[in-house]
């Protein structure tokens, strides 16, 4: 195995990317389909940091990081509020079964 | 093959593993479990970036905060009696197609760019840096996501109360 | 890095009165809300009132053309330019104008304890749009853009009794999720290939560097799918027909504008800025040779347009119908981005604020119409031409506007885009564009149909419509008829407005 | 020059009577009906004064300077677009010989049209509001000298038109509205995207010297107006004009309408009620034929030169089509319908023969076939209003019943037929002469006259299924002509007379003008030949 | 040249008519005896018809009198300069002639028609449409272009089309009209493209003006055929006005009308406008044409005398009679007889005016009885009809002593000369045969009328002769049959002042080569001169005067010879019944049904060109429902292969009918509909698939 440099982060970070757009996508459940989008969120996070580190771009990326885990708790809170919302008036919170909405 | 390596091995394992794990286990309260390891495995990769600050945001917020949330909102969601709080994937074969061309494409060119790559010394402390940055440069963005955030709690409260 | 002293904090500060004006006002209606529990009528009044001294401060500053906050000499977190302002007036004026909306709106009422809420978060909508059409920096502009998501997220789903409230917030909250989350990966990819979030330190870094274009046309494509989510192009516009029609109408009516227009100021700013090479005494961008946007933006305006259109002639929901028409105005304003010139840029703005006031006209109208028959569905609609005279006839100029025919204003608006496509002989994709049209013509023809040429089935009493409201259809329709027949104050300001900063 | 600006007086009437009957409560039905009479007439009036005040010996059609009645001031001005130069569109009116018989025509048939739209009564206040503004429409167009203006007025038609097929027509109306709304704007939109083309091709020298892209239509008709790169200049040898030239033809052909684009007519007509079919086949076809005139012909003379056999072409097919289709109707407002295709096909044979027999025969048709298919249409509505059904077929000796009525059906008939002595004979001989005198299009115009032996054929026919042989029982009980038929008749009557004996009455109107325009389309030939591509 | 008094006189007798005809039609409810003021009119119209015809004839008679006006001024026109159209009168020994045979007849049959009309409900209508025929008629005749010439050929068709159609409540009747007028138009067509050619090429439709330039040489399209082809389009509208074949369906069926009207129109003069109209235009005709004309005139003499051998029609038998006639006319002019024909014109509008007066008046007795199985006898009752129909009948069989000996003799002498000097021998045969074959079925009509046993007893009963004002024209008519009018000499018409003074060969203009040889100018080329001398005698060769004048004796005993045998005929077959004609009709039974059923014309003409239009009017209307329309509404196969989401379509966007382009938009905008599945994760699987598919695009 080679050295461990920038783009074995990339590698991992773009997995996490890939699998949380898998999740987001096949997941009945919204909570699970919320913690399909941390997981990007957090392939990002890792990206602007390896970034950072690597191309030496300074504090940058980790303030970039910082506020999108900022951003994320607060998606998360309005999410999940969303959610619970959907939960009481459909008494399901399985996302395939929200579509009394379309063509 | 050093130390930094097998470690970076064991938490891109961790990460990604159990990354799989959370959008393929059926039952919602292990998958909420494996999202700690997940979240828990990137903190470690931010350590090992240097990324000492961020990692023990990582750590506080979501592992604290959102994991909570969420294992708060499984649980409001289900009947907290039934034992196994379980639930299907849909779409799973166009999912996966569509997904593993993305990937593709997303690591063959990730890999293939020439990116700018310095060697530097790992950075010590960073959270003066960060500090810094926060109330100089971005001190915009910092008081924005601060009403962004007082936003969000009428936001969640206004649709929770609905 | 340099050290930034707090004189350049307070000169920024006075940059940014128009965003202060908003945060203040969003301060002072979450605490009269919270004081004035009982009353809350008085909060549409004084958020007008903050508009108001934003718009005032907006026009104050409105030729100015500077940074502010910035992160070195001359580079800035924040852009304040003509452009910008010009989007701020559309932004705030179309907010003025749905809280008056708002305060007719029979969901809304239904809403009444939650009052505060609403208006404070369309404040925080207003906050982040701000944010978006003047950013410079990618950080920036993704937490704008977060902060008018988590907004509207909540304003989709803000009426307590539709179901088609929650499941419209729901499905508004992944996509929009799932869209900012692949935008801030492209970003992530993007600072990774150039090592600044600043669109014009990217743009001189690409200039220099020679880096593989993919990842760039990877970057800036993931970096799109979040402005194509706000502008509702397609393929990223699959929210749209959902959210509009589960929203109420109001925060339809706002969606379909506001926060369009911040999405078309964001996308004209990041193609722009990030990726020019010169501006030719012509008005035409060269590009660099990084993205083929010329390409990428009609193929998507195309599609945009054609779906949005064709998939509107099966519509049975009048939301949902300007839901599509909306998509399908998108795509004839990312024409005008197409054409990649400064005259492409008058033409969306002069297209902008011509489709702010037809677009706002209808869902005014259909909201009034849905007060009294409590449906939006176009079926019942028939017969609607005799019980309610000059709402029909409001309704159908408005569509005719939207259609484009003259002398309403809406076919100045297209008028000029086709003028900025033959100008840059796009032929082709103009006669694309002017089939659709035709297309268009056939649904919202039908709406015309029911109201004015089938008979109504139902037994429906007429309604009589309050004098208020009669005054703010008037005040609506009056741009949209004097526009289309004297339009150079329009063009003037639109022509005054398409300065961006450095260019 | 400081007179009365009696175009936009006569153009904009309609729009103040639009806007006083708004205000009038809608139960007052008559005041509604009286207001737009007297609108009307007021236009016939001013239309009377423009042709006492006429002068015929200015030709106009290229040469601003012998347009008469010109409005001209600056509409929109908007400088300062570096790149594109200023953005200039004129409010441009002015009549010349060609426009003028066609707003006397407008003038004539709404005022006709409005005593025939005397009998609704379903939404009285819309439909005569929608009815002035459709007058104001039509004016526009043939008063309008800037392209700008032009596509406005055009444009500003539709959608009245729509509504009165729409709301007012037949059992099928919903389709026939939606269909001739789809057809023309289709056609019109190649037309804006032709403007659009032109404009950034030709620009204009104002009094302090810069050159401005103008609108203009007569700037458009002199290539040394046009810029070295415009895609639509001659200077150009890459140019697109004989594209824009197909495109823009279409626009038009789709309001005359011409093959294979005709099919909205039959639709709209049989659905329409009796007055917007006058309007639609008295004014509203002439749109497109004097569109093509106006702005095909003389904007683009070389390619007219090139395209000139097959407008005749399309013309003669018309002219056949469109006699033989009437002939295998059943329904007789869809017959005469379809008589209106075939009699327009003359107009095109005639326009293509670009010589001043055929041109000035190709306006006097239009006239002519204005009036005369109006007096068609008031026939029918006449007809229907009576026996409320349209098929040929259930009538039969209604000449007994109704002597007066029968005899102006025979009129009208015969004018349409061509008889000597009524106008349309006139025109159509023109036209033939015209149009045979030009080699190209000699074979075309012989088989062009079959046309007024099938017109005979299905005119005679229906004049015999309809008024002669024995009369049916169940007709027996309709009454003649009331007066306000009377007057719609009579005057018609009148001008298709007088027109057949003394045609010079309308022909000197427009001598100067066609022969303008022959001249112009005979030099444009050396001169744009002489132009770089050519 | 202009006399002011010939053109106001001239005027007066145009406009007088259309005064009567406007007034009559205005007034007609209003004023019963209305009728009396258009008699009155026609009566004036007469008088000034005399007055002008002696004027003429005896002061002016070898000048022409030309008076015009422009009518229509096309300014200065590029190219050609100043251009104008102009109308106006030519004033000359044949139109004034010309003139007073329609005023005659029509002021006589005004006064017939006074009682055979009576009682009928339009009786002022009636009178108001003579009006209008008589003031087209007029037009014709006065006219000096070609353009007035068509416009009153026109009117005529249309006063023809109102008269055949009068009792327009019977079927027939009214198909009739229709017939004339379609069938007249087939015709016009032609004259109609002739004239565009001389207009094309002349840029005039005066006569003089055309003529002065063919005879510079001035060819239309420079070519000799063309001008050829020029006549026989011309020509065209004189067979369909004077109805020869292959045109001459519609008079046989014309006989619908009033019989006075098929008197006056379809009998004297407007049937003779094409005969005029030949002679008008006679010196731009060139050998070619004139032989074209000849075997028109031919056929349509031929072929109509055998149709009326066996026809039972009164008023049919009367009918092909005239083709027949009128078929001699143009033979005559085609052979180059260009007097005697004129003059046959005029003879010959006489005769079978009274012919079909008579007709009428017998009709009239006999209750509306037009059979001539049916008659019979009425010899006896109705003397004075009698003794006039004789006189006609005498004289279409061309027995000496009456006016039709003297033109048809000049007749069948032109056309034996002409076979003499160019071989066709054709022309003379035919016009002999048919001279006997006229004789035979006059006297057949006339033996089976007035001679023999009533059939029908009752009807024979109430016969009476007619009364004064029926009578009084049959008398005049009469008269006028008789050769003393006309020339001194029974037995040589040349020594009357009508064809010595008054009827002059035109000289043609045509270019020598294409003239018959005959016809070839004396003068060598050359020196013809540009302009024609008005009134100019034509210049025949010599050869042909003699041939001429060695045909007159054995023409006129050879026709007289036929003449006499075929009226033996008809005695024997009906008058003394030798022969049992059923028996001899059936032996020759092919032949006696293609008679008899008029050699199919009709029925052929109904199947290929009456039902061939209607069938392509069908399928063409079919084609612009189905398939232009379908183009754009959507075919039926398509229709059928998406109908599962027809249904919802038709209740969707306009109600049940759909276009294609419609159908297309709805099918498009049906798959995009189909992305709209509700489900949110579906929405971003497309979305992923659109960056693969976008990335993909753009790599």
């Amino acid at each position: 195995m080679m050295q461990v440099g920038l783009n074995h982060f990339l590698v991992v970070s773009t997995a996490l990317f890939s699998l949380g757009i898998f999740g987001i996508v096949t997941r009945r459940n919204a909570v699970m389909v919320l913690m399909g989008i941390e997981l990007i969120l957090n392939s990002a996070n890792i990206n602007f940091i390896a970034f950072a580190r690597f191309g030496n771009f300074g504090l940058q990326g980790q303030v970039m990081a910082l506020f999108v885990i900022i951003l994320a708790a607060a998606e998360a809170a309005i999410a999940l509020a969303i959610v619970l919302n959907i939960y009481k008036t459909f008494s399901t919170v399985n996302v395939d079964e929200i579509d009394t909405l379309k063509d | 093959m050093n130390i930094y390596d097998i470690v970076f091995y064991l938490f891109a394992a961790i990460t990604v593993l159990s990354a799989f794990f959370v959008v393929t286990t059926r039952n919602i309260v292990y998958s909420a479990y494996y999202l700690l390891f997940t979240f828990f495995g990137v903190a470690g990769i931010y350590v090992l970036l240097g990324a000492d600050f961020i990692a023990m945001v990582q750590l506080i917020v979501y592992v604290g905060g959102i994991l909570i949330l969420i294992l708060f909102g499984v649980m409001l969601t289900n009947k907290i009696t039934s034992v196994e709080i379980k639930t299907g994937s849909v779409q799973v074969v166009p999912a996966a197609v569509g997904v593993a061309l993305l990937a593709g494409i997303l690591m063959a060119s990730m890999v293939d760019t020439k990116w700018r790559s310095v060697e530097t010394a790992m950075p010590s402390a960073t959270t003066q840096g960060i500090g810094m940055l926060l109330i100089q440069q971005y001190a915009i963005v910092f008081e924005l996501l601060g009403i962004l955030l007082l936003i969000a709690l009428i936001g969640a409260a206004s649709m929770a109360r609905k | 890095m340099n050290t930034i002293s707090l004189e350049y904090l307070v000169d920024s500060l006075k940059l940014i009165k128009p965003e202060i004006a908003v945060t203040i006002t969003l301060v002072l209606l979450v605490l009269v809300d919270l004081i004035m529990n009982k009353n809350k009528k008085f909060l549409p009044y004084i958020f007008i009132g903050g508009l108001t001294v934003t718009l005032y401060f907006i026009i104050a500053q409105y030729c100015t053309s500077s940074f502010a906050f910035n992160i070195s000499k001359n580079l800035g977190m924040v852009i304040v330019d003509p452009f910008g302002n010009f989007f701020k007036i559309l932004i705030a004026g179309s907010s003025i104008i749905i809280i008056l909306f708002s305060m007719l709106s029979n969901e809304i009422k239904d809403g009444a304890d939650r009052q505060g809420e609403y208006y404070v978060l369309i404040a925080g909508m207003i906050l982040g749009m701000f944010f978006m059409v003047s950013s410079a920096d990618l950080i920036l502009i993704y937490v704008s853009i977060e902060m008018l998501s988590l907004s509207s997220y909540v304003l989709a789903g803000f009426d307590k009794q539709a179901i088609r409230n929650s499941e419209a917030s729901l499905k508004y909250v992944i996509y929009g999720g799932i869209s900012s989350g692949i935008m801030l990966f492209g970003i992530s990819i993007l600072y990774g290939l150039t090592g600044s979030t600043n669109l014009y330190e990217i743009n001189s870094l690409v200039q220099a560097s020679q880096v593989h274009g993919f990842t760039y046309i990877l970057s800036g494509f993931l970096i799109f799918v979040a402005i194509g989510f706000k502008i509702s192009a397609a393929p990223f516009h699959f929210w749209t027909p959902d959210v509009y029609e589960g929203a109420p109408i109001p925060i339809t009516a706002y969606l379909s504008i506001a926060s369009k227009a911040a999405g078309f100021a964001l996308l004209i700013r990041f193609v722009k800025i990030t990726f020019i090479q010169s501006v030719d005494p012509n008005g035409f961008w060269h590009l660099l040779n990084i993205i083929d946007w010329k390409t990428f933006i009609i193929i998507i305006s195309i599609l945009t347009m054609t779906l949005g259109n064709f998939a509107a002639i099966w519509q049975n929901n009048m939301k949902r119908l300007l839901a599509y028409s909306s998509i399908a105005h998108a795509g004839y304003l990312l024409l005008g981005l197409a054409v990649l010139s400064n005259e492409g840029i008058a033409a969306i703005l002069i297209y902008f604020v011509i489709y702010g006031f037809m677009n706002l006209g209808a869902f005014l109208v259909v909201m009034l119409i849905s007060n009294k028959l409590g449906s939006e569905e176009i079926d019942d609609y028939d017969g609607l031409g005799s019980k309610a005279p000059f709402l029909s006839v409001s309704l159908a100029i408005f569509l005719v506007s939207l259609t484009g025919l003259p002398p309403t204003a809406g076919f100045i608006g297209k008028l000029y885009i086709f003028l900025a496509l033959v100008d840059a002989k796009m032929i082709v994709v103009a006669v694309i564009a002017l089939l659709n049209t035709v297309v268009s013509l056939y649904y919202y023809a039908r709406v015309l149909k029911h109201m004015f040429l089938s008979d109504s089935t139902k037994e429906t009493p007429a309604f009589t419509t309050s004098i208020s409201s009669i005054v703010f259809v008037a005040l609506m329709l009056a741009p949209i008829l004097i526009f289309g027949i004297y339009f150079t104050p329009l063009v003037d300001f639109a022509k005054s407005s398409i300065a961006l900063m450095g260019f | 020059m400081t007179y009365f600006p009696i175009l936009s007086f006569i153009t904009f009437l309609p729009i103040v009577g639009m806007i006083f009957i708004l205000f009038i409560p809608k139960t007052q039905a008559t005041m509604i009906k009286s207001v737009t009479l007297l609108i009307t007439s007021a236009q016939v009036i001013a239309a009377l004064f423009i042709l006492h005040y006429y002068n015929y010996s200015l030709g106009g059609i290229n040469d601003p300077n012998s347009f008469q009645f010109m409005e001209k001031f600056r509409w929109i001005d908007i400088s300062g677009f570096s790149w594109i130069g200023r953005i200039k569109i004129d409010y441009f009116l002015g009549i010349d010989g060609i426009s003028v018989p066609l707003v006397l025509l407008t003038a004539i048939i709404t005022f006709i049209a409005t005593l025939s739209s005397w009998t609704i009564d379903k939404q009285v206040k819309g439909y005569f509001a929608l009815f002035l503004l459709l007058d104001t429409g039509m004016m526009g167009v043939f008063v309008a000298l800037d392209f700008f203006l032009f596509y406005i007025f055009w444009e500003l038609m539709l959608l009245p038109m729509y509504f009165l097929i729409g709301i007012w027509g037949g059992k099928r109306r919903e389709y026939a509205a939606i269909k001739f709304f789809l057809y023309t704007l289709f056609g019109s939109i190649f037309i804006l995207l032709v403007m659009i083309g032109l404009y950034f091709s030709t620009s204009e020298t104002l009094a302090d010297g810069t050159r401005v892209f103008t609108f203009n239509m007569l700037a458009m008709m002199n290539p040394h107006n046009y810029n070295q790169f415009g895609i639509l200049s001659p200077l150009n040898p890459n140019n697109l004009r004989f594209i824009a030239y197909i495109f823009l033809f279409i626009g038009f052909a789709i309001k005359i309408p011409m093959f294979p684009f005709h099919t909205w007519l039959p639709d709209a007509h049989v659905e329409a009620p009796t007055a917007i079919s006058v309007i639609l086949a008295g004014v509203l076809l002439k749109m497109g034929t004097y569109g093509i005139l106006r702005v095909c012909f003389p904007i683009f003379p070389e390619i007219t030169r090139q395209l000139v056999w097959y407008i005749a072409l399309f013309g003669m097919i018309n002219i056949i089509y469109g006699a033989l289709c009437a002939m295998a109707q059943k329904d007789f407002k869809k017959l005469i319908a379809y008589s209106s295709i075939s009699h327009m096909g003359f107009v095109l044979l005639g326009m293509a023969s670009l010589n001043s027999l055929g041109i000035s025969g190709a306006v006097f048709q239009m006239f002519n076939h204005g009036t005369i298919t109006a007096m068609l249409f008031l026939i029918v509505g006449v007809i229907y209003d009576r026996a409320h059904t349209r098929e040929i077929d259930a009538f039969g000796g209604l000449a007994t019943q109704m002597p007066i009525y029968s005899g102006f059906v025979a009129l009208a008939f015969f004018a349409a037929i061509g008889l000597p002595g009524l106008s349309g004979f006139v025109s159509e001989s023109f036209i033939f002469l015209g149009a045979f005198g030009f080699g190209l299009i000699r074979i075309l115009t012989v088989i062009s006259t079959l046309g007024i032996l099938l017109g005979a054929g299905y005119m005679l026919w229906t004049l015999q299924r309809v008024f002669l042989g024995p009369l049916k029982e169940k007709w027996s009980a309709l009454s003649d002509l009331t007066f306000r038929e009377y007057a719609m008749f009579i005057p018609l009557s009148l001008i298709i007379i007088f027109l057949g004996v003394y045609p010079s009455a309308m022909l000197n109107l427009m001598n100067s003008s066609v022969n303008s325009m022959v001249k112009f389309m005979a030099d444009a030939k050396v001169i744009y030949s002489s132009l770089s591509g050519f | 040249m202009t006399d002011p008094l010939i053109i106001n006189l001239a005027l007066m007798i145009l406009f007088l008519p259309l005064l009567g005809f406007v007034v009559t039609l205005l007034l007609g409810k209003r004023i019963k005896a209305i009728y009396i003021f258009e008699l009155f009119i026609i009566i004036l119209t007469f008088i000034g018809a005399v007055a002008l015809a002696f004027i003429k004839l005896n002061y002016y008679q070898n000048t022409d009198i030309v008076s015009q006006f422009t009518w229509i001024n096309f300014g200065n026109v590029p190219l050609l300069g100043q251009t104008s159209i102009d109308l106006g009168f030519l004033i000359d020994n044949i139109a004034v002639l010309m003139m007073f045979v329609v005023a005659l007849i029509s002021m006589l049959v005004h006064i017939f028609s006074i009682a055979y009309m009576k009682g009928d409900k339009l009786y002022n209508r009636y009178f108001a449409y003579l009006g209008i025929f008589t003031f087209s008629m007029t037009g014709i005749v006065f006219t000096h272009n070609m353009l007035m010439i068509y416009i009153f050929w026109e009117l005529v068709g249309l006063s023809s089309y109102l008269l055949i159609g009068f009792w327009y409540e019977k079927k027939s009747a009214s198909d009739a009209g229709k017939k004339a007028f379609i069938v007249n138009r087939v015709g016009d067509l032609g004259m109609l493209a002739g004239i565009l050619i001389l207009y094309t090429t002349y840029h005039t439709f005066t006569f003089s003006q055309i003529f002065a330039q063919i005879s510079a040489g001035h060819l239309p399209f420079n070519s000799e055929f063309w001008l050829t082809v020029t006549g026989i389009l011309i020509f065209c509208g004189a067979i369909g006005k004077s109805a020869q074949f292959p045109l001459h369906v519609w008079l046989p069926d014309a006989m619908e009308g009033p019989t006075p009207v098929s008197a006056l129109i379809h009998a004297a003069t407007m049937v003779a406008a094409g005969v005029f109209l030949i002679v008008r235009v006679y010196p731009l005709l060139t050998g070619g044409a004139l032989l074209f004309i000849a075997v028109i005139g031919m056929l349509s003499a031929f072929i109509p005398a055998t149709i009326a051998l066996t026809q039972n029609d009164i008023k049919k038998v009367l009918a092909y009679s005239t083709i027949s006639q009128l078929g001699y006319m143009v033979m005559g002019l085609g052979v180059g007889a260009y007097k005697f024909a004129f003059f046959h014109l005029i003879t010959h509008a006489f005769f079978k005016a009274l012919l079909f007066l008579g007709a009428g008046s017998v009709i009239h007795a006999m209750h509306h009885e037009q059979d001539i199985t049916k008659m019979g006898g009425l010899r006896k009752k109705m003397p004075l009809t009698y003794a006039t129909f004789l006189i006609a009948s005498l004289a279409i069989s061309g027995i000496p002593l009456t006016s039709g000996f003297l033109s048809k003799d000049g007749i069948l002498q032109g056309s034996f000369a002409f076979g003499s000097l160019t071989g066709y021998w054709i022309f003379g045969f035919v016009g002999f045969l048919v001279a006997m074959m006229t004789a035979f079925y006059m006297f057949r009509l006339l033996i089976l009328t007035f001679h023999g046993k009533p059939k029908d007893q009752h009807k024979y009963d109430h016969v009476h002769e007619s009364s004064f004002s029926m009578a009084m024209p049959l008398v005049v008519l009469a008269a006028l049959s008789i050769f003393i009018w006309y020339t001194p000499n029974p037995f040589n018409p040349e020594q009357g002042a009508i064809l010595s003074n008054w009827i002059k060969t035109p000289q043609l203009v045509t270019p020598q080569d294409t003239r018959y040889n005959f016809m070839k100018s004396d003068v060598p080329a050359g020196t013809v001169t540009s302009t024609v001398p008005e009134n100019s005698e034509i210049m025949y060769s010599e050869n042909y005067t003699e041939a001429l004048h060695q045909a007159h004796i054995p023409a006129m005993l050879l026709s007289l010879v036929l003449a006499g045998l075929g009226i033996l005929i008809a005695f024997i077959f009906y008058q003394w019944k030798k022969v049992d004609t059923d028996k001899l009709a059936n032996s020759i039974k092919p032949l006696y049904n293609l008679s008899y059923n008029k050699w199919y014309f009709d029925e052929i003409y109904d199947a290929v060109f009456v039902g061939g239009t209607l069938f392509l009017s069908k399928i063409l209307s079919w084609f612009d429902i189905n398939i232009i329309d379908g183009i754009v509404n959507g075919s039926a196969t398509l229709t059928r292969a998406v109908s599962t989401f027809t249904g919802k379509f038709d209740n969707l966007v306009v109600d049940g009918f759909v276009n294609f382009m419609a159908y297309l938009s709805g099918f498009v905008g049906l798959i995009f509909r189909r992305f709209q599945t509700g489900k949110v994760q579906t929405y971003i699987v497309f979305v992923v698939f659109s960056i693969v598919i976008l990335l993909f695009i753009f790599k």
